[in-house]
């Protein structure tokens, strides 16, 4: 492919802070010029298991990550064995001969062997390993050894002057080491570009930043992968932006919590993952029915159960629509990057105050732990807006009185007046009530809500591509950064991608998908969640699907040849 | 509040006759006259039980909750907001058995509410299962050839857990639970009273009379700054020897005094703003 | 309407024993030779709100309440003030003139004015008050004083003989007061009559039953309305059944308990409503996932969050096909009455071993506490089967060995075997694994157990009335009843009710579907969520609807009135 | 199991080098081949965290639940088949704060399980957060600025709630750890040793060093059976003094003993039969 990003990875055991690593080297390409998107793969362990990152970048914004290896280095036999089948035709494959890795023959791969692990206990840890490599790649792909070097000091500005010093002197030795002996195989792939401002960031930062843009006063998060960074994010700025992050004793408490300070006034959010959200269902109910604005990021991971903790699916969806019992309107929004998930995290705070209801944000492993890079962030429109408040002491103050929008009055607690939210059936001033009319009236207001939310907001979903098309890709979420990659190849294929799932944009899906030529659903799930939806909502079940569920993410390679088919 | 009568709403109370919570909404209700609780200093949170249903009949500003997760509400309500009283309504139910990881924890934060447990060793509202508060040998529809279970003991509990002022009170002597329920209020710190709570309708073991008969009031002899004194007392139960009165209180500061954010005001205080986020994308580069 | 059942209802303050007043009424009904279905209404309170039932009874099956009052008997001013409306054209209203409630004149109703208070007064308490009330009205309706006595006599043996001697004076005394002074107006509408041996059961009783014929050995249960009975039934059944029965700390044990249980081999359930089902999303995954039996009994009521806790509501419909993060075999079974609630709750223990995963039996306050008379239940055909498992030591034993049903072999812990159950995704043997291709084929070997179920089990919808019928009433669950009262009367209407949901019969409802002239969807909930999960199983949207969600059930007489605006 | 060899499984152990789970492994494996404990009269539950990756090592049928959630099953596992030697392996996130309502009532109940709670005062699974466990001013990811909660003390919490055997060991401290659990799982009723367990990766304060240099052995002078000795104990920790060993113990009857049906055989002994409802169906005329 023309278009086609260069992909760099590097894997070895975990432990070895391969991750750090991938992101560096993502600093690097960006900061020489190149938009890039890292992907990093590991088990649900500490130690022992197999990490591995992979970084495409190119002169064009990435959305996805590559399944082909451009370059390769392997730390370990592990890497080999996993990843060499993925290597391009001549690509390069960097590794340490005296590990003695079983290379096979007769492959088209370039083997650059240096000696990774001599090097590095020269210089005096095996743990510089990493950066001996680093430096020998930068090398073979024609990088700066300077802007490594300023990467490298930023990294290490907390542990010291003399750490900065030995991992320099270890990616120098490998940078060295391989323009000593590589030069001919060296390709000028990173040399620095002028290029517009960017940086990269991850769907979980993005969030926390959404989060703290948005004017987030509150968080309870207990820890979960793959969200659990949003509470490493938000925990060290608590002073600085003026938020309290509380690590509450489980789940359930998070919720609750974050209702009480809602109660209050503060804007508040909890971030978990599936099994987590289990434990929040009830809360969520709750939310709605005593109208409190909460915003809840749900990061989907392998499931079900504990399932495949480290690894992505998109597996939660119509549970998201259907959790709790009963009926109240929930808002559920569902990020296709990490920029939308800044984007529509802010949102969601907004959403959650207007519609005094709560938002779920549903991202996903891929998302919350995949880096990305962008233009910085565009906000300057957003503006906060708490819909119908007051810290007036109002007269004969109702905290569900009924309106055209479904919409009521609110006073956070403290304010002077007499509010009462209730989780029982209440009337409006929030006493307990079991009559029909009573029951009638408040079920109908805050199901209108979610009427007036569909009429307000603008939930349509995004068509990319031609607006003629041989061929219609639907999707939602995460999936978008494939998609849009695999688009590159096939200008005769559009993309529809939802990321309002509730209130359901029924009519523009409908009208969409009408036009289409030829329909296919895609989606990291078992059974096409979205297309049960699309189903449920317009009567229109799009027959063919392309849907994975083993934790990894779509390559834009397997779904250009997958949608080729079908052309 | 000025008056009591300021405290009422237009809902009538649905308690049966003689049930042990009217002793509880009274001695409520005296403690914020005195101290005048109003809809600008005070909130309360409740349960689902009997007990929660207090909410519907005080003029306070008011969160009933879901059946165990009062205390939760109630700590978030407490860091967005800490110059509120906050008052937790609970039963031992839904304190000790759905709600007891809540219990424990906010004792170990030592935040600074009241959690007045309604202790009725039933559920009620369900008609009168055993609970964890229930005796052993305690005959209910849920253990009708008697329960084997030890009860839970909460006082200990919540001191092992870290609780910095706990106390017991019988709801039939109203002035004397109206005090506790000040004291508490005025402890900074996790704050736990014990309520004796009869159920009439249910409860055929623990009832008024019981409880006349066999509490006593904690005399000056009483260090409440023993901990190992407090447990002694607060494992003390039987015929004779319920001890009533502050257990323990300790003056370790309250999780709202150590969180630095809380010292220059509330977590509302500070309007909810739109934050430039320059300087963390610059860190993305 | 001809054939309508007679309906005697009778209302005072909470606490005072209305609701085994009915049971007994509806006893002395059937003794006598009639079929019944008695409804009960109550607040969430133990003293001072209103309580009523409402006893319907004919010679032929009754399923449902009606709305209309033949015969009320008010021991209160709320009683009147909620029911009067409701008296039949020259229905009679029983009242004590000394309480002075206020009786519209121009209402073409009989009053009978009975001294309950000064009766019971007399002989000693004032709780004789319904005792009396129901001697009267047994006289009024021409039934037996001698099946009332035998009723009593068996309702307060566990008292004492001194209960049962004043309780029958006191019925004596109402019974001797209304024949001498009223019995020009006496109807000979409860005279004995020779029939059918029948029985009066709840469905809490027939699902505690159910369980009991089916072998349940452990049940966990915390107490919540609706399902509480359940408990309550066991409970003092344990040593004479050998079954245990543990009231656990929260509902999240209860699940997690049963799991255990059932892994060790014992058959499993617990009950719950909608909030503490909440409670158990996340251990319903984990059965799903390690592949342990359990069922699950869910009672449905008002919701969301606390609600309307002891209205009835089918509104958790949804939510039981969702909870949970991702995707696993679920059974979900949704009998229309007791009846149904007692077998499918027998098969549910079936199914669950058989296909090794959570059952739900879905029900609702109405199936719960409503009381219906049946011929006694025949079960002589059920057998016991405990699928794929066994007891011996398997050579190189596989929890999770690959079949082409899906079904993999069970051995309890216990047995000799290394069995082991992860709900971290694995392999064949349990042990934790990320490889695409074990979760992959554990994936597909779950999910396969659907296809399996929905192929062997027969899960069609039954259709009640003539094969071609101007109109068909779709529905589920537990408005059967009044569907099938409201048909007698609507003879070109037929119903078509799902009482298995999942697997969905999405073929046999596409097929009847497809045949029906004129379609409507009758629920209790907002949005009709049968019509949405028949529009996405068969892309069929049925566009009216019949939906209520104020705690009621729908009576006969509201679905024929409906029902005819549609022929 | 005859020998330890025999507990192992293809699975290769994955917890970092030096990690204070090894040895809590290697003191079970000694425990299980000297007592024998095997497929036929043994089963494992643990719960979500690094401890619970014990379950892929062991040869021994177990079952991996949900985060928090071992103890429920544990329970369930023991009443279905009360002959079997249930091990539950927690950690201090799991048992103490996402389970905490279980631990008290599985100890309440006094269930004759034995709980083995990984101590490392640490989340590591999720790469370090500050737990229940871990000290005031602790600094991790989760608490940048120190923690500013009391850690909670899971022995007296366990005594407070009805526990009756209550220990603690130290890893590296093999044979005496062996000793602990022979003991614990010997004991008719909930058992709970609280197991010392570095995580050299992310706790740099509960190090092997400082254990090794902190703990003591609780000699014959401790009273095991005096329940305020056993509060002192268990609450006793800091430079020079955490006491290790047997704390407390006591001869109650297990909850499993006290269910009458469970008299005559486990649960699982009668098998699942059909039963005939004649009799209840006779009583709804
Ligand atoms: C999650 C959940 N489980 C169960 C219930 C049912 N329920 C309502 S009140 C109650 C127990 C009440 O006991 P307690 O807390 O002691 O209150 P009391 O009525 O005795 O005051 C229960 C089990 C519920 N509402 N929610
Ligand atoms: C419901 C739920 N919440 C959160 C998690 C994420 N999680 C996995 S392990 C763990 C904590 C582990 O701490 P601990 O129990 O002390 O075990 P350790 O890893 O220290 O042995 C957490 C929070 C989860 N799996 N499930
Ligand atoms: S049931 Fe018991 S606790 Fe509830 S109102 Fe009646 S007496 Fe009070
Ligand atoms: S992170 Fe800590 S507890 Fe987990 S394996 Fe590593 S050292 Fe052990
Ligand atoms: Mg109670
Ligand atoms: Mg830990």
């Amino acid at each position: 492919m023309s278009s086609t990003p260069f992909t760099f990875s590097m894997g070895g055991e975990a432990g070895y802070g391969i991750a750090s690593t991938g992101l560096s080297f993502s600093k690097l390409a960006m900061r020489s010029g190149y938009y890039c998107y890292t992907y990093l793969e590991y088990p649900s362990l500490i130690r022992g298991g197999h990490n591995v990152f992979l970084t495409s970048f190119s002169r064009l914004p990435v959305g996805g990550t590559y399944r082909t290896i451009d370059f390769l280095v392997a730390l370990n036999h592990e890497t080999v064995d996993r990843h060499l089948d993925n290597i391009a035709k001549g690509g390069i494959l960097m590794h340490d001969g005296t590990q003695k890795l079983s290379l096979p023959a007769g492959k088209s791969v370039h083997y650059i062997d240096i000696p990774f692990m001599g090097i590095a206990r020269k210089l005096g840890a095996i743990l510089l390993r990493d950066m001996v490599a680093m430096g020998a790649s930068v090398a073979m792909l024609g990088g700066s050894f300077d802007v490594l070097e300023e990467i490298i000091r930023e990294e290490f500005v907390k542990k010291g002057e003399d750490a900065i010093r030995t991992n320099i002197d270890a990616a120098k030795a490998g940078f060295v080491h391989a323009t000593k002996h590589f030069s001919p195989a060296i390709r000028k792939i990173l040399t620095p570009i002028k290029s517009d401002k960017k940086m990269i960031i991850n769907g979980n930062e993005a969030t926390a930043f959404g989060g703290l843009a948005a004017g987030l006063q509150f968080a309870a998060i207990y820890p979960m992968t793959p969200t659990s960074n949003i509470l490493h994010v938000l925990a060290p700025l608590q002073e600085e932006y003026g938020l309290v992050y509380k690590q509450p004793e489980d789940e359930i408490s998070a919720i609750n919590m974050a209702i009480g300070a809602s109660f209050a006034g503060a804007r508040s959010m909890v971030a978990t993952s599936g099994g987590g959200f289990c434990l929040m269902t009830e809360g969520l109910g709750l939310a709605g029915i005593t109208e409190t604005p909460i915003v809840i990021i749900e990061g989907m991971r392998g499931a079900p159960a504990t399932g495949l903790p480290t690894w992505t699916e998109q597996g939660d969806l119509q549970f998201m629509l259907h959790a709790h019992q009963g009926e109240f309107p929930r808002i559920v929004l569902a990020p296709g990057d990490a920029e939308e998930a800044f984007h529509l995290t802010m949102e969601a705070f907004n959403l959650a105050d207007r519609y005094q209801t709560p938002v779920i944000v549903l991202i996903d492993k891929l998302i919350c732990e995949s880096f990305q890079s962008f233009k910085p962030f565009e906000y300057d429109k957003y503006k906060i807006d708490q819909g119908k408040i007051t810290y007036d002491v109002i007269k004969n103050y109702q905290r569900y009185g009924l309106s055209a929008d479904g919409i009521s009055l609110r006073a956070p607690a403290g304010t002077g007046n007499h509010v009462m939210e209730n989780s029982d059936e209440h009337d409006t001033f929030g006493f307990s009530s079991e009559e029909i009319e009573v029951r009638n009236a408040q079920m109908k207001k805050r199901m209108t809500k979610l009427l007036t939310c569909a009429k307000r907001e603008s939930t349509e979903p995004k068509l990319y591509g031609p607006a003629k098309a041989d061929l219609t890709v639907v999707g939602w979420g995460s999936t978008k950064g494939a998609v849009l990659e695999a688009l590159k190849e096939l200008p005769k294929v559009n993309f529809l991608h939802l990321n309002w799932i509730s209130p359901f944009p029924s009519e523009a899906v409908a009208k969409h998908l009408k036009k289409a030529k030829k329909l296919v659903n895609i989606e990291l799930n078992y059974s096409g969640q979205l297309g049960n939806i699309i189903a449920e909502k317009t009567g229109i079940r799009i027959e063919d699907n392309i849907l994975k569920c083993d934790g990894r993410p779509f390559y834009p390679e397997e779904l250009v040849s997958e949608l080729k088919k079908r052309l | 509040m000025k008056t009591t009568e300021e405290l009422l709403t237009p809902v009538s109370c649905n308690w049966c006759t003689g049930c042990g919570n009217f002793g509880i909404w009274t001695a409520f209700k005296k403690a914020a006259v005195e101290k005048d609780w109003n809809n600008y200093n005070t909130a309360l949170v409740a349960g689902i039980g009997c007990h929660g249903h207090i909410l519907n009949f005080l003029n306070l500003t008011s969160f009933e909750g879901l059946h165990g997760r009062a205390i939760p509400v109630a700590s978030g309500l407490k860091l967005a907001n800490h110059k509120l009283n906050v008052f937790v309504f609970t039963g031992d139910g839904d304190c000790l058995s759905e709600g007891g990881n809540h219990f424990i924890h906010a004792a170990r934060r030592n935040q600074n509410i009241t959690v007045i447990l309604h202790d009725n060793a039933v559920y009620g509202l369900t008609t009168g299962q055993t609970s964890p508060r229930s005796p052993k040998g305690y005959v209910s529809k849920s253990t009708p050839f008697g329960n084997i279970e030890e009860p839970l003991s909460p006082l200990p509990l919540a001191l092992s857990a870290g609780a910095t002022f706990v106390a017991r009170a019988y709801e039939g002597d109203i002035e004397h639970l109206k005090e506790m329920i000040i004291r508490a209020n005025a402890h900074h710190g996790f704050s736990v009273i014990q309520v004796l709570q009869p159920c009439v309708t249910f409860n055929h073991v623990y009832t008024h009379i019981f409880y006349q008969q066999n509490i006593y009031k904690l005399g000056r002899e009483h260090n409440i700054s023993d901990k190992s004194a407090a447990f002694a007392k607060a494992f003390e139960w039987g015929l004779n020897k319920i001890p009533v009165g502050v257990i323990y209180e300790s003056g370790q500061p309250s999780y709202e005094e150590l969180t630095p954010l809380l010292k220059t005001g509330t977590l509302v205080s500070r309007k909810s703003k739109k934050r430039n986020l320059d300087k963390l994308f610059d860190k993305l580069r």
